[in-house]
């Protein structure tokens, strides 16, 4: 039995952190999570949630928590925000180089300073190089069945994911999506498993010092050092991306959703240029497209980065093969650079024999709001230009300043 | 019933604590429940402060919406209290020939506007009527709503008031909205009616 | 005041839970406790420890020179990570003991947060603050602990200006199950402690003051010494807070009645003291026979 | 469940001695006990075993004659310091001919 229902995406994570059997929840409130950890500790406390729920001191706590709780063997969860995210940064890079295989989901918002609530991706850029699993959803259906299908990633390649979805566009939006019945997700979720679950019984020393080079064990294997653990974690990342797409398919077998798990492609079959951006402002750009396609004549289509870390550089690369021109919306930047979505975009086609034209557009920081027609044309004037100046065309275009 | 092809947009005024949010919320899923594909209902996005005017956004569709942004040209607006129109431009934004749907203890003849269908019923005072405690008026607008677009029927929006309030005086609540869509007066626009 | 009979040289376990050729420094008092609490603790438990000393004695990868499966975390999470592992237990419906093991810096100044978060939500975890009054294991900088006077590498030349924080006190005003305060000198009242505190609910939280011969500046041989005289010149109390009461432990409360050392004896002994005048020494001695005169007054019933 | 197709290095280090290796090359000066005036090794009882006690190495035994195990021994000399009887002495360990544990 399914269930349609019309929540808030706040309570979409919430459902999908309960039905995946999530027994240790920590989290600290931050605008705009705060409703979705409420909603858990109200499901533990009426007892519709069987878990503890640990109301902590810091989101560096919260992390903290989570991180013990995977450790010793428990399916653990919790989210924040923006500075929240930043302050259990220490935590994030720990949790990768442990390999917990935790979940967290993190509702994008801007950093301070100045304070800001509202919706940007500048908390999430900043933390891409921790060694967790980066996806962006762009609806509340997405939340759903991106956190169910999370937990099975990261507990089958052991590294952290982090499901990222749009503040208050998502967080606080009410909209339709479907609940998958409890009994299917457990058949599709097995038993919470950590290779070196903490135990008296077979007693493992846990991120202890290790050294710059290779040493020998007490039963005298030789063990890597630093350097190839964190060799294996940059492989391994790559290496999830295919059982990513695994993963994906067995749940649209089960359950009917899904099917494009990395990238998804709007209208992209012709099209001469594409739009990359990530999260709700994708899905946006599905009516700019079909209104400069319908209003211009202008064949361009979408396509959304589903998988930010690790960075799905050939699969993309393969898609903008036979565009002219490719235009990078996103919600944060490099400071002092340029998109880092945009620099990723760049780079991972610099490989490839076919280079199309790239621009770069910084839009919605600090929840600036973004009308469609703005969007329209921007993207239609930058279809227009071909030939810039090869610094012009590298620099970021803000759209939407009042300044 | 209305096009069914383009997007209904409605935009809710009220007070922080007032129950705007609770009312869009109803009217979404009745809608939803009605055959709207697509549904989206985003509260003002912020740091609301009980008392404060806030606003919510409604849209309303077959199929489903990609564009979350805020609404700049709604169809319909409610306000949950008639004092709201006289600190916030309400009908900035609303289209030629528009529905404003206004809780109001004033004949609508008060509420008259050049451009604009005026809806208003004394929901404050029918809620009491329907034994609601004071200024609850969220279940009775949706009754002035639903009398006034003719977007969903009364039915319909009674089944979800019963299930929105089911821990909250349910049977109150739907007596109200009926009550209010029985009560509500209508006042075409100065211009005449639009199409 | 216990029940639980008192464990002797004699009757202690001669079952080991450290491994030799460990990299504790030679003389180190905190692999003394760690060694004689582990046999009070037994098998049944999980180490949580951030970065410390205790880091580098329990072995750098891929040997650990413990038998106790231990979690190593980031500095400022230890009580968050205990309170994890112990969520984790209840799940698993195991009573396995959570016991934190931080440094004074790890406590007192970086983990105090995560530590009070711990305290107000009453883990059932066992917190062991071992304070060697500084931080060590970077190299005897000061700490929130290091008492005032003491000479570290930032706080060279006079010594530390400020008095230390008194952490068990912080830990009390949270009103836990169980704070005892012990030595690495009276290894022994440390481990009847930990056998009581292995028996109660909530937390339990340890403050024990470990002599650390480089950073004090003492003789490896007289670590033992050191710390037994600071608690016999009334330094280094020895108590316990249980259910609110707070009652002075056999060690110190034989003080009451029979003569303290001079402070002096434990300070000359110490480079880190060295500098100390006459007067500063006095005047540590003036304020010790007042804390001892007040302590006449409240436990003058024991 | 992991994916065995992963291998997930990580840093867990398993249990044995000498993680710092044979730390008796540490030592200075080494523990030389005289049987003749410890307790347990004079009565062949069971007494004091401080030195067992207090050896933060886990270097000493607990047993009538008390050995010390010289591959791990420090020589900090706690042991030589709480011997009730003295019988502990320290001795430079340049005076022996074999020299210290070997590394």
């Amino acid at each position: 039995m399914s269930n349609k229902c019309i929540d808030s995406g706040n309570n979409a994570a919430a459902h999908a952190a309960r039905l995946a059997g999530v027994e240790v929840v920590a989290a600290y409130p931050i605008t705009p999570q705060t409703p979705l950890t409420e909603k858990l500790s109200e499901w533990v406390a009426s007892g519709e949630m069987d878990a503890e729920y640990v109301a902590v001191e810091s989101e560096h706590s919260a992390l903290g928590v989570c991180i013990g709780a995977a450790s010793a063997g428990v399916r653990a969860f919790t989210a924040t925000s923006a500075n929240g995210l930043l302050y259990m940064s220490e935590q994030l890079h720990w949790a990768a180089g442990a390999r917990l295989p935790l979940v967290m989901c993190v509702v994008n918002r801007g950093v301070g300073a100045p304070w800001s609530v509202w919706n940007d991706h500048q908390d999430a850029m900043s933390q891409r190089d921790t060694g967790w699993i980066q996806l962006f959803v762009k609806d509340h259906q997405e939340i759903v069945d991106v956190t169910i299908k999370a937990f099975r990633l990261a507990e089958a390649v052991h590294i952290p994911v982090m499901v990222n979805y749009d503040g208050y566009y998502l967080s606080h939006t009410y909209m339709p999506f479907e609940l998958p019945d409890a009994e299917a997700v457990r058949a599709f979720l097995p038993p919470y498993v950590y290779k070196h679950a903490l135990d008296p019984q077979r007693p493992e020393n846990l991120n202890s010092v290790t050294l710059p080079d290779a040493r020998r064990d007490a039963g005298g294997v030789l063990r890597g050092g630093y350097m190839d653990i964190r060799h294996n974690l940059q492989q391994e990342m790559h290496q999830a991306l295919a059982v990513w797409e695994e993963i994906d398919a067995d749940y649209r077998q089960r359950f009917g959703r899904g099917g494009a798990p990395v990238l998804e492609a709007y209208r992209l079959e012709d099209a001469e240029f594409v739009v990359v951006a990530m999260g709700t402002l994708a899905n946006q750009f599905r009516d700019v497209v079909d209104r400069l396609r319908q209003e211009d004549g202008i064949r361009v289509g979408v396509l959304a980065v589903q998988v930010y870390r690790p960075f799905p550089a050939r699969q993309l690369a393969e898609a903008l093969q036979a565009a002219r021109g490719v235009m990078v919306f996103e919600k944060g930047l490099s400071y002092g650079h340029q998109g880092a979505l945009f620099a990723d975009v760049k780079s991972a086609l610099y490989p490839w024999p076919a280079r199309p034209v790239l621009r770069n557009f910084i839009v919605g920081i600090g929840g600036r709001e973004i009308p469609t027609n703005e969007l329209c044309r921007n993207l239609k004037q930058a279809c227009g230009q071909d030939e810039l100046p090869p610094e012009v065309a590298d620099t970021p275009n803000w759209i939407g300043l009042q300044l | 019933m209305e096009d069914t092809t383009s997007m209904i947009q409605i935009r809710w005024h009220g007070r922080g604590g007032q129950g705007a949010i609770t009312a869009a919320k109803v009217v979404a899923k009745a809608a939803f429940a009605s055959g709207y594909g697509g549904v989206v209902m985003a509260p003002t996005f912020g740091t609301e402060r009980r008392g404060a005017p806030v606003s919510t956004s409604l849209k309303i569709a077959r199929e489903t919406i990609h564009d979350l942004s805020p609404i700049r040209e709604p169809d319909i607006v409610v306000v949950l209290d008639h004092l709201i129109l006289n600190e916030v431009d309400v009908t900035v934004g609303l289209k030629p020939g528009g529905l404003l749907v206004i809780n109001s203890p004033h004949p609508p003849s008060r509420h008259r506007q050049k451009d604009f269908r005026v809806a208003v019923a004394n929901v404050a005072r029918i809620g009491e009527e329907a034994g609601l405690r004071k200024g609850i008026v969220n279940s009775g607008i949706i009754g002035v709503l639903g009398r006034a677009s003719g977007l969903l029927a009364i039915d319909r929006l009674a089944e979800y008031i019963a299930e929105e309030f089911a821990d909250r005086r349910p049977e109150q609540n739907v007596r109200a909205a009926r009550l209010a869509f029985e009560a509500t007066e209508i006042c075409e626009p100065e211009g005449g009616a639009h199409a | 005041m216990s029940d639980t009979p008192k464990t002797t040289v004699l009757s202690l376990t001669e079952e080991e839970f450290v491994h030799p050729g460990n990299r504790a420094c030679s003389g180190c008092s905190m692999g003394l406790l760690y060694r004689i609490g582990a046999k009070a603790l037994g098998r049944d438990c999980i180490f949580v420890v951030p970065p410390s000393c205790m880091t580098v004695m329990q072995g750098l990868y891929p040997v650990s020179a413990s038998q106790f499966p231990i979690f190593n975390c980031t500095f400022a999470s230890t009580a968050a990570v205990a309170t994890g592992v112990r969520a984790a237990m209840k799940r698993l419906g195991r009573t396995t003991q959570v016991v934190a093991w931080a440094g004074d810096g790890g406590t007192s100044d970086i983990g105090i947060q995560a530590l009070s978060g711990a305290l107000e939500r009453g883990e059932d975890i066992i917190y062991i603050c071992y304070d060697n009054e500084a931080y060590m294991n970077t190299g005897v900088q000061r700490s929130g602990t290091t008492p005032c006077s003491s000479l570290t590498t930032t706080t060279p030349f006079t010594g530390k200006a400020q008095a230390a924080k008194d952490v068990p006190a912080i830990v009390a005003a949270h009103n836990p199950t169980f704070v005892a305060t012990c030595s690495a000198s009276y290894p022994l009242d440390f481990h009847d402690k930990l056998l009581r505190a292995k028996q109660m609910r909530g937390l339990k939280y340890f403050h024990i003051q470990t002599p650390c011969p480089p950073g004090w500046g003492c003789e490896e041989r007289l670590t033992i010494k050191i710390g037994r005289m600071a608690v016999e010149s009334g330094l280094f109390v020895l108590y316990e807070i249980e259910n609110g009461v707070k009652r002075l432990s056999e060690p110190s409360a034989r003080l009451l009645k029979k003569g303290r050392r001079p402070v002096r004896d434990y300070l000359k002994l110490q480079v880190r003291f060295r500098h100390m005048s006459d007067e500063q020494i006095a005047a540590l001695q003036a304020q010790v026979d007042a804390r001892w005169d007040d302590y006449r007054e409240a436990f003058a019933d024991d | 469940m992991p994916d065995s197709r992963f291998k997930i290095m990580t840093s867990a280090a398993t249990s044995g001695p000498g993680d710092a290796g044979r730390t008796g090359s540490w030592r200075v000066e080494r523990p030389v006990i005289d049987y003749s005036r410890c307790t347990p090794a004079r009565t062949g009882r069971h007494a004091c075993h401080l030195c067992w006690f207090y050896c933060p190495d886990v270097a000493v035994s607990k047993t009538i004659e008390p050995q010390f195990d010289l591959d791990y021994c420090k020589g900090c000399g706690i042991c030589a310091e709480e011997c009730p009887v003295g019988a502990i002495t320290m001795v430079a360990e340049e005076t022996f001919a074999e020299g210290g544990a070997d590394e």
